[in-house]
C-alpha cells in the first residue's frame, strides 16, 4: 500500500503531444509507471512513446481502463480537460499546468467533489511513490524506495529535500507536491489522513511557504488526528509582508499566514521544525533512530 | 495582479448596473473646468488622483470643489504630485453627496475554504484592518449556487439596513458578486459604500482582476502594475523577478527554493537586493536572457542556487556562460553557484571550465554569497 | 407548457448570438409584398405558416416564392388555410438558402439522469422518431459545469463536422445550450439545422419554455396555447382542466386519483369526456367554480371521486351544493359521489341533505357513473 | 428504527407563517412530531402554535438543533429556501412547494448532492413514519403503526391507500410520498434502498403512473437488491400517450413510459400489480399471510 498511487494506478497523460507532456511521459515510465493512455483533440489514432493517443478521455479509458490523469494543457484549456477526466469517471488527476485562474480551480475543485475525483495541483509536481508509480513531474534521481513520506507546498525546493533523505541512505514511501496556487485541489489537511493510514510511513515530512492558512490548519489537524512523527519547514521567513490579497486579505488571515506563525503552530502540535531545508534529512533520520513514537 | 483604477473599477461595477456617483474622468486642469462648467459633473465636486496607493484623502490627493474655477485649481494641484512614488496622470471628478451612513463590503478569495468570502461592515470609511472582528460578517458564496437570498438577507441584516436601502443594497450585492464572479475579480472592494437617501451609493472602488486569468481580459493589456522598469521588462519576457532593498542578486528556480535562498541569505547576514525565479525551464537562452537582467540590475553579487529537476543543470551552466560573455565590463559581478540535481556533474563541468565553482552545501555557499555581497562595492 | 412559434424561438435564438437566415414575420399578403419588394427579405424566399403543429411542409403551409407577387399569392394561400385546427395568422418569409447538409440538434430534460440532455444527429429535416439510436448522440450536461469542450468536441465528430461548420458549430451548441440554461426551456430543437458553406443556419426552431417558470417570464404573457376555450377559462381561474372525446365528467383531487379515476371508468366501459383536479384546494367557492365550469362543458354524468386528505371533504361537498343550485337547469347532469377521507362523515350529510349519495367502493361508483352516462344524452 | 425520520426527528418548518405551513405545522404537532423552529425572513422572534420562529434558518438551527425542514414557501423562493437549509446543515428537506421549474430543482438536486442533503419532492406529500414522525402533509388519519411501507409518486391516490392498509387492519411503516414533477429529490430507485434496509417494513406498495422512466428503473432495481414483496399499482393507463415533452422527449422514451411498460417491468422484476387501487391492501394482506419470502 501507498498514497494515492500503487502498481495498480494506469496513467493517462492529457496533452500528451506537447512537449511537457512527451518528456515526462517518458520520465515516468522509467520511473516504472504503467502510462496507458494519451489524449488531445484531433491526434486519436497516433502513439507517443508508444503510448497511444485518443480523441477523448472517455475514448482513453474504455480501451485502456486508465484510472488517473496528468494533464499538461495550457491553463485556457485546462478547467475543460478536467471535466473531460471527471466526466469520464477518472477519480485522481494530478494538474501540472501553472497559471490556471482561481476561478477555474473554484469549479473544478467543487466539480471534483461531485464526482468524487481528487485534483493534486494545480501548478504542482505531482505524486510519486518509489517502486510503484508516478503521476507527475518530480524528477526520478531524487527518489529511492523506503518509509519516509512528504508533503509540500513547492516543486524545486521539495525535490532537493527529497533527494536530501536520499542521501543520507534513507528512501521515501509517497511523496506529494500540492502546488502553492491560492486554490488547490489537495491541501495539507486533505493529504494527511492518507499518510496517517499508510503502514508504509513511518515519519512525514512537511514542507510549507508562507501565504494562506494551509500550515496553521495541518497543525490543527496534527494535533488531533495524527500519530506519526513530523519534520517541518517553512520557506519565506525573510519575504516582507505578502500584500497579494490587498486589504480585505488581510483580514482573512488576521495575523496568521506568516512564517512565525506557521513554526509555532507546528511546533505547538508537536512537530520538529527546521531552520534550513538541508538539515531535513538529518533530522528525519534522527527522529527515526529515537524510535517510532510521537 | 491587474489593480483597476477607482474609475475602471467603477466601470466595471456600472457594467453591472451598479449605482454610482455622475462622474467623469480627466487629464487636465482645462478638462477639469469644462466637465463642471458643462454640467456632466454636478457641482460642488470631488477631485480626486486616479493612483492605486491607499490614503489618498490624508494625502491630499482628493479635493472639493465648488465652482468650475475651483475644480481647475484642485485639478492643477493634485495633477502636479508624486503620491506615493507613483506621478497622477488621471483625474476622477465626480458630485459629491449627501452621505447618510458608511458601510464597507468586498468579496475574496478564501484559500482555506476553496470559496469566494464576502466581507461588510457597517464601519465603512476607515481602514478595515482596524475594524474589531465582530463588527464583520463573514459570508462563503459557492460558486455554484451563486450569491443566495438567504445570504444577502443576513448582510443586511448585520448592516442595520431597512426599507429602501435594504432593497438597494439586495441588488448590489447581487452586483458585485456578478462582478467578482464574472470578471475573475481577485478583489472586488467598496470603501466607503454610502447610503444617500434609498440609494447606496459606491464611494470608492478596488478592484484587481486575476493574472492568470489575463487570457480572458486582453481589455487590461494597458495597464502597467506598480512594477519597476526592470521587473516590467522581465514581465514581458516571461521572467519572475522581484526588486527588494538589498545588494545580493539571487537566482534560483521555484518559488520555494527561492525563498529558502532569501532565508539563508538573511540569516547569514546579507541583503537580497533582487531575485530571480528560473521556474521551470530548459531553454540555455531564456537563462541568459535572465541573467542579463540581473546584470542590469546592478547586484554587488550573484548567488545561484538551482535545483535541476524539470531544469537541467548542464541548460543553466550553458545559459549562464553564454551570459557572462554578454555583460559589459562594468556590469560584472562575482559569482557563487550552487547547482545540484539532474545532469549535475555536466553542469558543473560546465561552470569549472568558465572559472565557475559550485559549491555543494547551501550553507557554505550562503555565507560566501554575503560576504562577496559585503565585499563588493555598487 | 409555452410553446413558441417558430418565429419566437428563432429571435431567442437571435438573443444568444445563432446565425439564422434573414426574414421576417408578416400577418398579410400585402406585407408579404412589401418586404420582399424592399429587400428586406431577399428573393427566392420561404413563406412558412406559423403555427404549433409538425409536418408543415407536408400539409402546404410551408411554400416558396421568387418574386413579390408570388410571395404576397403564397402569403394569401396559407393565411387562409386552417392547419390541423389552427388558424393561420402569421407568417415567417425568410431567404431561401443553399443547403447542404441538414442535421438535428435538440436539448430537453433527462428526468432520470436528472439532468438537461443534448441530442444530436446527422440525420436532419426527418422526424427525428425514425431515426435509428445509433444515428444519435446523446450528451448529458451538468448545469454546474455547463456545456464542456469535450462535449462539443463529441458532438462536432459525430457529426462528421471538420473546419469552418466545426468552429461554428461549436458556437452553435453553446447558444443552444445557453438558451436552453438560462431561458428556462423544456425543449430547444432545431430540425433541420442546415450546413450552408461555412456557416450553420437554424432552418426551424422549436422551443418550449417550462410553463412553472413563467414568473420569470412576463414576455410570454401573451401567448395562448393549443388549448379549447373552455381550458382557457379553467387556466385562468387556476383549474386544472382537460377536455377528452368522451362524454363522463370526472372531477377528482390529485393526477394519480384522477388518472386512477379515468383508469377504472375506461375499464367498465365508459368514455371519459373532460376532467377536471381539484388540486389540494379547501376554499369552497373554488369547489363551486370548478363545478360551474365542468356544466359547461355539458357532460351526460359526472362523477366525483375525492379523497379528503389537504382538501376536506365538507369543504367539497359544500361548494358542490352550492354549485348545484347556480347551474342552469339545462345545463344540469346525473351526479355520482365518491367522497371520503378528512371529515368524510360530514361531507356525506352535506351531501345527503343535497339529494346525493355518495357510494363508498371504486367499482361500483364508477359502473354507476358509467350506466348514468351511457343512459343520459347530450 | 424507520425510514429517513423517526422519534428523533426535529423539524423546521420554512414558510410556517403563511397559511398552508400553519395548517400543517399542527397536524405534524398532532402526528406527534417534533416541530422545533419555524424560519420566515422578518418574522424572527414571533411563534405559530407555540412553534418559535426565526429569521434565518442557520438561527433556528443553532438554537432548535432542527435536523430536517418542511418548506412550504412559494415556488420563486424555494430554490433559496433550500440553498438556505443545506448550508445550515441540513440533511433531509421535504418540499411541499408545488410549481417549482425544473431548472431550479436541477440546481436544487445537485446543490443537495455536494451538500449531502437529501431533497424529499418538490410538489409532494412528504414522509411519516406512524408512532414516530411526519415531515409534510399527508392526513394523520390514514395511518396506523404497522409493517407496510409505501412510496409513491402520487399524493391523494396514496392516501387512499394508506387508508385502505389501515382498514383491512394493517399499518404502515414508512410511507414516503415523491412527488411527480419531472425532476424529484428521491426516486423510487433512491427510496428503495432504505425499505430494503429498515427492519420494520415487510412488504413494500409502490405506486407509480405513467411518464418518465422512473418505474421501470425501479423494477431493475427490484430485480438485483431487494428482497421483500412488492405490491405496486401504476395510474393513468386510460390516458392518452403523453406529449409532454414532444419529439426529443420520444427518443428518450423510446418505447418506455406508459403503463404497460411500467407494469410489464414490475412484473417481471417480480412485484405484484394490481389494476385498481383498491385492490391493493388485499393484496397486501393476503401477500402477508402467504409468508416471508418473496
Amino acid at each position: 500500500m501507498s498514497v494515492l498511487v500503487d502498481a495498480e494506478t494506469r496513467v493517462l497523460v492529457q496533452g500528451i503531444t506537447g512537449h511537457q507532456g512527451t518528456v515526462h511521459t517518458v520520465q515516468m515510465q522509467k520511473f516504472g509507471t504503467q502510462v496507458v493512455a494519451g489524449a488531445t483533440p484531433g491526434k486519436g489514432g497516433t502513439t507517443v512513446e508508444g503510448v497511444p493517443v485518443f480523441d477523448s478521455v472517455a475514448e482513453a479509458v474504455q480501451k485502456t481502463r486508465a484510472n488517473a490523469t496528468c494533464i499538461f494543457v495550457p491553463a485556457p484549456y485546462a478547467k475543460d480537460a478536467f471535466f473531460e477526466a471527471a466526466d469520464a469517471g477518472i477519480k485522481l488527476a494530478v494538474i501540472v499546468t501553472e497559471h490556471i485562474p482561481f476561478h477555474d480551480m473554484l469549479a473544478m475543485y467543487h466539480y471534483g467533489q461531485l464526482r468524487g475525483a481528487r485534483i493534486i495541483g494545480p501548478n504542482c509536481p505531482g505524486i510519486a511513490s518509489p517502486g510503484k508509480a508516478k503521476v507527475g513531474i518530480i524528477p526520478n534521481v531524487v527518489f529511492h524506495p523506503g518509509r519516509v513520506g512528504v508533503i509540500s507546498r513547492s516543486g524545486t525546493l521539495t525535490y532537493e529535500i527529497v533527494s536530501g533523505i536520499k542521501d543520507v541512505g534513507l528512501g521515501q514511501s509517497t511523496c506529494m507536491g500540492l502546488g502553492g496556487d491560492p486554490v488547490v485541489g489537495t491541501s495539507f489537511v486533505d493529504a494527511l489522513p492518507y499518510f496517517e493510514k499508510d503502514p508504509e510511513t513511518d515519519i512525514l515530512v512537511l514542507v510549507g511557504e508562507i501565504g494562506g492558512t494551509a500550515e496553521e490548519e495541518a497543525a490543527e489537524y496534527l494535533r488531533h488526528n495524527f500519530t506519526k512523527p513530523v519534520i517541518a519547514y517553512i520557506a519565506g521567513r525573510s519575504a516582507p509582508p505578502g500584500k497579494r490579497m490587498g486589504h480585505a486579505g488581510a483580514i482573512i488571515a488576521r495575523g496568521r499566514g506568516t512564517a512565525q506563525s506557521k513554526r509555532e503552530a507546528l511546533e505547538s502540535a508537536g512537530a520538529q521544525v527546521a531552520n534550513f531545508p538541508y538539515e531535513i534529512p538529518t533530522l528525519v533520520k534522527e527522529r527515526l533512530a529515537a524510535g517510532p513514537a510521537r | 495582479m491587474v489593480k483597476l483604477a477607482e474609475w475602471r473599477g467603477k466601470e466595471l461595477f456600472r457594467k453591472y448596473g451598479m449605482s454610482l456617483p455622475r462622474g467623469r474622468v480627466v487629464r487636465s486642469a482645462d478638462e477639469a473646468k469644462a466637465v463642471t462648467e458643462s454640467g456632466e459633473v454636478p457641482l460642488p465636486c470631488v477631485v480626486k488622483a486616479q493612483v492605486l496607493a491607499g490614503g489618498r484623502g490624508k494625502g491630499g490627493a482628493v479635493r472639493f470643489a465648488s465652482t468650475p474655477a475651483e475644480a481647475a485649481e484642485a485639478a492643477r494641484a493634485i495633477l502636479d504630485m508624486e503620491f506615493k512614488g507613483e506621478k497622477v496622470k488621471e483625474l476622477l471628478l465626480e458630485e459629491k453627496l449627501a452621505i447618510g451612513r458608511e458601510l464597507y463590503v468586498a468579496l475574496t478569495l478564501d484559500r482555506s475554504a476553496r470559496l469566494p468570502l464576502l466581507m461588510a461592515s457597517p464601519q465603512g470609511g476607515v481602514e478595515i484592518e482596524t475594524v474589531p472582528d465582530d463588527q464583520i460578517v463573514r459570508i462563503w458564496v459557492h460558486p455554484f449556487a451563486g450569491l443566495s437570498g438567504w445570504q444577502k438577507r443576513r448582510v443586511i441584516k448585520f448592516l442595520g439596513l431597512t426599507g429602501g436601502p435594504a432593497k438597494t443594497m439586495d441588488t448590489l450585492l447581487e452586483q458585485l458578486w456578478r462582478t467578482f464572479h464574472l470578471e475573475d475579480g481577485e478583489l472586488a472592494e467598496i470603501n466607503p459604500l454610502a447610503i444617500v437617501g434609498d440609494r447606496i451609493v459606491a464611494l470608492d472602488a478596488k478592484v484587481i482582476i486575476e493574472d492568470d486569468a489575463s487570457f480572458r481580459h486582453p481589455e487590461y493589456a494597458d495597464i502597467r502594475d506598480d512594477r519597476t522598469p526592470l521587473e516590467e521588462i522581465a514581465r514581458e519576457e516571461g521572467i519572475a523577478f522581484v526588486q527588494l532593498d538589498g545588494n545580493i542578486g539571487v537566482i534560483a528556480n521555484g518559488a520555494g527554493l527561492t525563498m529558502a535562498t532569501l532565508d539563508a541569505l538573511q540569516q547569514f547576514g546579507g541583503r537580497p537586493g533582487v531575485f530571480l525565479d528560473l521556474g521551470g525551464t530548459d531553454d540555455p537562452a531564456k537563462v541568459t536572457q535572465a541573467f542579463l537582467l540581473m546584470a542590469k540590475a546592478r547586484p554587488a553579487a550573484v548567488f545561484l542556487n538551482v535545483f535541476g529537476g524539470v531544469t537541467r543543470c548542464d541548460t543553466v551552466a550553458k545559459g549562464l556562460v553564454e551570459a557572462m560573455k554578454q555583460v559589459p565590463a562594468n556590469e560584472r559581478f562575482p559569482l557563487i553557484a550552487r547547482i545540484r540535481g539532474n545532469n549535475e556533474t555536466e553542469g558543473i563541468a560546465i561552470l569549472r571550465e568558465a572559472g565557475v565553482i559550485s559549491m555543494r552545501e547551501l550553507e557554505e555557499s550562503a555565507k560566501a554569497a554575503v560576504a562577496a555581497g559585503n565585499g563588493g562595492a555598487r
